[in-house]
């Protein structure tokens, strides 16, 4: 089975610092991938780098077999990418229908707007946010926020769909709901990649989990190989600790 | 909240007032002219100039009882509009003078370009029109049979000058030709081209500068490197004090150096100082003319006591020509005895008399065609007239440093 | 629905003051259609999509110019109005692509300067466009009540076209992607909005109208010239009047144009030579005290009554 | 030799450019509001110097602080009375505040003064420096080495003193700011201020050398627009290098293409820079 995304020898510099490096990666249709590391390990802009935002400076962004490396962001977004941002970003003033619709009407290929409210209004529902479709977006709370940032990207009908820290913030229950919402999705047919920089978040729901630092990947495996990774062990709790860790035998 | 309201109220009743503004009935025994002027906005000098000329008319007339045709008296009142140097809006202000504020006549907003197109406006409705300060001719062969105008035109000012310098210095052979690129100065710079071309004068350098030019020194630059011995700069009054400026800060001089308009206005030579010295200019009217007419203001000396009196400086071409307008607005009605527009219109036109302004008769266009436009020279900060010989005042000196 | 009935009442309305043969009631009544074609446009661009444009000066200039050089060249004045507006149209599609990567203040001056440009080179293409000396355009040979009520038609037609487009617009697919930007450009990016070409099309449209307009004004006053249709004050006052209406409102636009011109007209005629000073409080009093526009104000203090009232 | 004579005709015309926008540059990029009474504020400066020395005999070189400080003390007032209240709308909102001020106080001046053009001619004039085949104008050069004096002042006090750190952490972010207890609407208000010092500082300068009349004031406002851009915003060298670009490029430009076309010609350089170069010829990132 061929990937879904295939990243080669990516790399994206800002002015002399590079904030991807020489990232190479696979992912493959119906996964559910967690993509970790520390904070300013790069997470963001790989999936900058993948959505279009900051092009990728060298290698190539392979998605459903057509090269997107240049590919403009509405056109990776309308060929079945999505993504929810750190820093979520609702249309403040618009209603939630309206948030979650203009996802359907220009990345799902939804031909009338009326239609696009109208599923809208369902997705709106599926993430509970059932109640509140005709209220303005920056009257939510943050939670609901992060859930209509969800209902936004669903509209898009992705094959890929990037969630970039959906649970910070939030409180335990908070994280419970949303991980079974994502569960749900997956469910669906939706390949799944999330960005966490906490890890115990993503091993419970991860099939595989990718770690960068300092923009490069140091691990591609599955959640109890990467737990017990050497170097991912370093790179969250800095070398002297690891290894005072690892003399006692005992692992995180 | 409050606030929102006040103000919400406030916009309405003047949206209120607007609307029920309007339609105010000409009383009898007056005499309405309207007269859109640009009081603000880049061409307000000149609006103001031209008010000024209005109103000395105005008052002198009012003071000595008023217009007289046939039986009836009649005061004279003039309804000012500014249109902001905005042409469009000029048109606008004459249209709504005549259909709303229902003037009898109407005094061109200024320059040709504004007369031009609110020729249309009062030919539309026939009303009698005098433009004080359009000399283009092309403002005069539309057609129009009710727009007349005091100036003459264009070439009527270079020619004199081409004639006298060439006079006096008959072997002067370099040209040189700066202008605004602006509807007056260019016209006068192409007839200054004709009138140099026709003597056999070489044009070594003929370029325009943008409106709102800060800095003229690569063109003094330039011009210097010509070498003219004639330099003819056009423009308004500030691009001439800048000019003749860096001309002395680069170091370049001339035999002769004109410039028009400004040099004509006292302004010019208060801001340039011992730089406006020997500077030639040419214009349809000078302080130093002498005609005895039968106008209100009888004699132009008498006009310039008048002027000098209420506005404390000398008249210029300007003012003596919105002046001139209101003279001529009132010796036509006296000679039509009424104030019916069609009437006025016909005793303008058949006008041949002599005023303060100088001789009045008006050519098939509506152009004057009696006037002849004196030269001048600026000498001890003084503008003296050099040219017609009939009221020289002084030899033109050469050499501008 | 509602606001098709709204405009089809409001042109009914409108199209009877035409009767009248006020030559001075029908140049106000052009006058505010003319306001009123500028304010939408400008709405499509400045309103909707959130983009502070000052090239309405432009187009209105470049369709004005377009038409007389056309009618110069003995063109039918029908030709030269069309012309005006796929040219101001397609000059808008042209120079957007480049400018409308800009945002804010930077995008602000480069569309004010477009229109600086644009009256430079008409100023010194004197061949073509006469330069200073302005154009004339050829006369009509009708009454003067005719010419008044025809122009009058003309410009209220191109208003109502204007609306129409507005309406279509507003409810469809463009106004839903104009209104995404205007809220986050980022984010309508990667939900698939693209944003280039919607914003193109927002900047072609506020020019099409524009240009129009500035092609009918000129034979209206048949005599254009620079300094005058590319006067900056054509790109602030439509912005100071859908200000008025309210922002990226459907037909807060119209209502601003008819406030904004009452205001003017009472302004200008009551002060003579400080009516800009009168024009400069009343705009810095509205940024104050109206921000969000007279059409939200009064709805808002309406629905204070009704709540008081309740 | 002449292009030797444009190039030193562009460099001091240049200076003059700096001296305008150095004030403008410096409100917008530290309170991202185009100050549309920027021109103006160079007008009052101006006639405070045309009244100071035809009155009281004050050379206008000395009278730089008086118009300074008045123009100061003004647009002091406006901004912590009626911009400071707008100063977080969007960027349409604070145009159209200060196009409605400048409305207000341009139309106030030509009430005032008179649109007529006046000019401050000096007793004692400076004459022109003449070496080598090339000749300077005193006055342009006096101008702009006060003006490059005071753009250095105005360098060191954003640099050194507690109120430029202040106005400069204001720039960087104005939230982080407030956090560490800077009175961000007084720094507004100083900074507003401080443009406005400048406005007044450079009418003075320049009215030993141009015509003054209120209507100069959208020519000098439209030459900071485009000083600004090309220099970089904000930046106190960027103003110097943008007036020096621009005095430079418009000598040679009316000299090879016809002075008809400089006005064309600083616009297009405009458009081309905003899409190019967005960060001005220094290069420094500015504050949308």
């Amino acid at each position: 089975m061929s990937a879904l995304l295939t990243l080669d020898g990516v790399s994206r510099s800002f002015g002399g610092l590079r904030a991807v490096d020489n990232v190479s990666l696979e992912i493959a249709p119906g996964e559910i991938v967690g993509l970790i590391g520390p904070n300013g390990a790069g997470k963001s802009t790989l999936i900058n780098v993948v959505s279009g935002v900051h092009p990728a400076t060298a290698g190539r962004v392979v998605f459903d077999g057509r090269d997107i490396t240049r590919a403009k962001p509405h056109a990776i977004a309308r060929g079945g990418v999505a993504r929810t941002f750190q820093v979520v970003q609702p249309f403040p003033n618009m209603t939630v229908r309206e948030n979650i619709a203009a996802g359907g009407a220009f990345a799902g290929r939804i031909a009338s707007l009326k239609q696009a409210m109208q599923e809208a209004g369902e997705l709106a529902a599926g993430v509970g946010l059932g109640d509140l479709v005709d209220q303005p977006a920056n009257t939510l709370t943050l939670a609901r926020r992060k859930r209509l940032e969800l209902a936004k990207s669903l509209a898009m009908k992705p094959k890929l769909l990037f969630l970039d820290e959906v649970n910070a913030g939030l409180n335990p229950a908070e994280i419970d709901d949303a991980l079974a919402l994502i569960r749900r999705i997956a469910e669906q047919g939706v390949t799944i990649v999330l960005v966490e920089h906490l890890m115990k978040v993503v091993v419970g729901i991860s099939e595989r989990i990718v770690v960068l630092q300092n923009g490069a990947l140091i691990a591609d495996d599955t959640p109890e190989a990467v737990l017990n990774n050497q170097k991912v062990i370093e790179a969250y709790l800095g070398k002297k600790y690891a290894a005072a860790l690892s003399a006692e035998g005992g692992g995180p | 909240m409050t606030i929102q309201k006040v103000i919400l109220a406030a916009l309405g009743a003047a949206a209120l007032s607007f609307a029920t503004m309007g339609s105010a009935a000409a009383a009898d025994g007056v005499i309405k002219v309207g007269a859109p002027l640009p009081l603000t906005g880049p061409l307000s000098p000149e609006g103001l100039k031209q008010k000024q000329g209005y109103d000395i008319w105005a008052e002198t007339v009012n003071a000595k009882g008023g217009i007289k045709a046939g039986g009836d008296t009649y005061k004279v009142e003039i309804v000012y509009v500014d249109y902001a140097s905005n042409t469009p809006k000029a048109v606008q202000s004459a249209d709504r003078l005549i259909s709303q504020d229902k003037v009898n006549f109407l005094f061109s907003p200024f320059g040709s370009g504004a007369a031009k197109a609110a020729g249309g406006v009062s030919e539309k409705y026939g009303i009698p029109t005098i433009a004080a300060t359009a000399s283009s001719e092309a403002v005069y062969n539309q057609g129009y049979k009710y727009l007349f105008g005091t100036f003459t035109p264009n070439r009527t000012l270079t020619e004199p000058l081409a004639d006298i310098v060439l006079g006096k210095k008959p072997g002067l052979k370099r040209v040189a030709i700066l202008s605004r690129n602006d509807l007056f100065p260019t016209a006068l710079a192409k007839e200054m081209a004709k009138s140099a071309e026709k003597r056999g004068l070489d044009i070594v350098m003929s370029e325009k500068y943008a409106i709102g030019t800060m800095d003229h020194s690569s063109t003094v630059t330039q011009l210097k490197a010509s070498n003219p011995e004639w330099v003819f700069a056009t423009g308004y009054i500030n691009d001439l004090i800048l000019i003749r400026k860096q001309m002395k800060d680069l170091g370049v001089g001339a035999e002769v150096v004109t410039m028009i308009a400004g040099p004509a206005y006292q302004e010019f030579i208060d801001a340039s100082g011992p730089l406006a010295e020997n500077i030639t200019s040419s214009a349809w009217w000078h302080p130093a003319v002498r005609y005895k007419g039968d106008d209100v203001f009888g004699t132009t000396e008498n006009f310039n006591k008048l002027f000098e009196a209420k506005y404390g400086a000398a008249a210029d071409y300007v003012q003596a020509s919105a002046a001139a307008a209101g003279v001529i607005l009132q010796l036509a009605i006296e000679a039509a005895g009424t104030v019916e527009p069609a009437k006025v219109r016909d005793a303008i036109a058949a006008l041949d008399t002599t005023t303060f302004y100088g001789p009045i008769k008006f050519g098939d266009t509506g152009q004057i065609t009696s006037l002849e436009p004196p030269t001048f020279q600026i000498q001890g900060s003084k503008p003296m007239v050099v040219y017609p010989d009939g009221i020289k005042q002084a030899d033109i000196n050469f050499g501008v440093k | 629905m509602r606001d098709w009935l709204i405009l089809g009442v409001g042109t009914l309305l409108f199209g009877l003051l035409a009767l009248s043969g006020d030559t001075y009631l029908l140049r106000l009544g052009t006058m505010l259609a003319m306001y009123a074609v500028l304010a939408m446009s400008w709405n499509f661009i400045g309103g909707m999509t959130g983009y502070p444009s000052f090239a309405t000066a432009a187009f209105f200039g470049l369709g004005a110019y377009t038409s007389a050089i056309l009618q110069a060249a003995q063109m039918p004045m029908a030709v030269g109005w069309a012309a005006a507006g796929l040219v101001a149209g397609g000059f808008a599609l042209l120079i957007g692509l480049p400018i409308l990567r800009l945002k804010g203040h930077y995008f602000a001056i480069a569309s004010l300067s477009i229109g600086e440009i644009l009256r430079e080179v008409v100023n010194t293409s004197e061949e073509i466009t006469g330069g200073g000396m302005g154009m004339n355009l050829p006369l009509l040979r009708l009454p003067p009540e005719v010419q008044a009520q025809a122009f009058y038609l003309c410009m209220l037609g191109l208003a109502v076209l204007t609306t129409a487009v507005a309406i279509l617009v507003h409810h469809g697919r463009l106004g839903f992607a104009f209104r995404c930007i205007e809220q986050n450009e980022d984010a309508a990016t990667v939900l698939g909005v693209d944003t280039r070409t919607f914003k193109t099309a927002a900047f072609g449209l506020s020019a099409v109208f524009s240009g129009v307009a500035g092609a009918i004004y000129g034979n209206w006053v048949h005599y254009i010239e620079p300094l005058d249709v590319f006067d900056i004050m054509h790109s602030v006052k439509p912005l100071v009047m859908v200000l008025l209406g309210g922002l990226g409102t459907l037909f807060g636009p119209i209502f601003g144009a008819i406030v904004f011109l009452a205001l003017e007209e009472a302004v200008w005629r009551n002060f003579l030579g400080v009516h800009a000073a009168v024009l400069g409080v009343l705009i810095v009093a509205m940024v104050l005290f109206l921000p969000r526009g007279l059409a939200t104000s009064f709805e808002q203090i309406a629905r204070r009554f009704r709540g008081k009232a309740a | 030799m002449i292009y030797l004579q444009i190039l030193a005709n562009g460099l001091a015309l240049g200076g003059l450019y700096a001296c305008i926008a150095v004030g403008f540059s410096l409100v917008w990029g530290v309170l991202n509001v185009i100050n549309l009474l920027h021109g103006s504020m160079i007008v009052l400066g101006s006639y405070i110097a045309l009244f100071a020395y035809t009155t009281f005999g004050i050379h206008p070189f000395l009278t730089v602080p008086i118009a300074g400080g008045i123009v100061f003390a003004l647009t002091y007032a406006l901004q912590r009375g009626i911009i400071n209240r707008v100063i977080a709308a969007p960027v349409l909102m604070t145009l159209t505040l200060t196009f409605g001020l400048d409305l207000i106080f341009n139309n106030a001046m030509l009430t005032a003064f008179k649109a007529d053009y006046r000019k401050l001619i000096l007793e004692n004039p400076l004459g022109s420096w003449s070496f080598s085949g090339v000749t300077l104008p005193v006055d342009r050069i006096a101008a702009m080495a006060l003006a490059m004096l005071l753009t250095l002042m105005l360098f060191r006090l954003l640099k050194d003193s507690r109120i430029g750190r202040a106005i400069v952490a204001v720039r960087m972010d104005r939230d982080a700011a407030a956090l560490m207890g800077v009175d961000v609407m007084k720094i507004n208000a100083i900074t507003f201020g401080i443009g406005g010092f400048m406005a007044g500082a450079a009418g003075c300068l320049l009215s030993i050398i141009f015509p003054i009349s209120p209507l100069n004031s959208t020519v000098y406002l439209g030459k900071s627009f485009v000083v600004c851009v090309l220099g970089g915003l904000g930046s106190v060298p960027g103003a110097i290098v943008g007036g020096l670009a621009l005095g430079i490029i418009e000598s040679f430009g009316a000299f090879f293409l016809g002075p008809e076309h400089a006005v064309t010609l600083a616009f297009s350089l405009l458009i081309v820079f905003l899409i190019v170069r967005p960060t001005g010829l220094l290069g420094k990132k500015g504050y949308e």
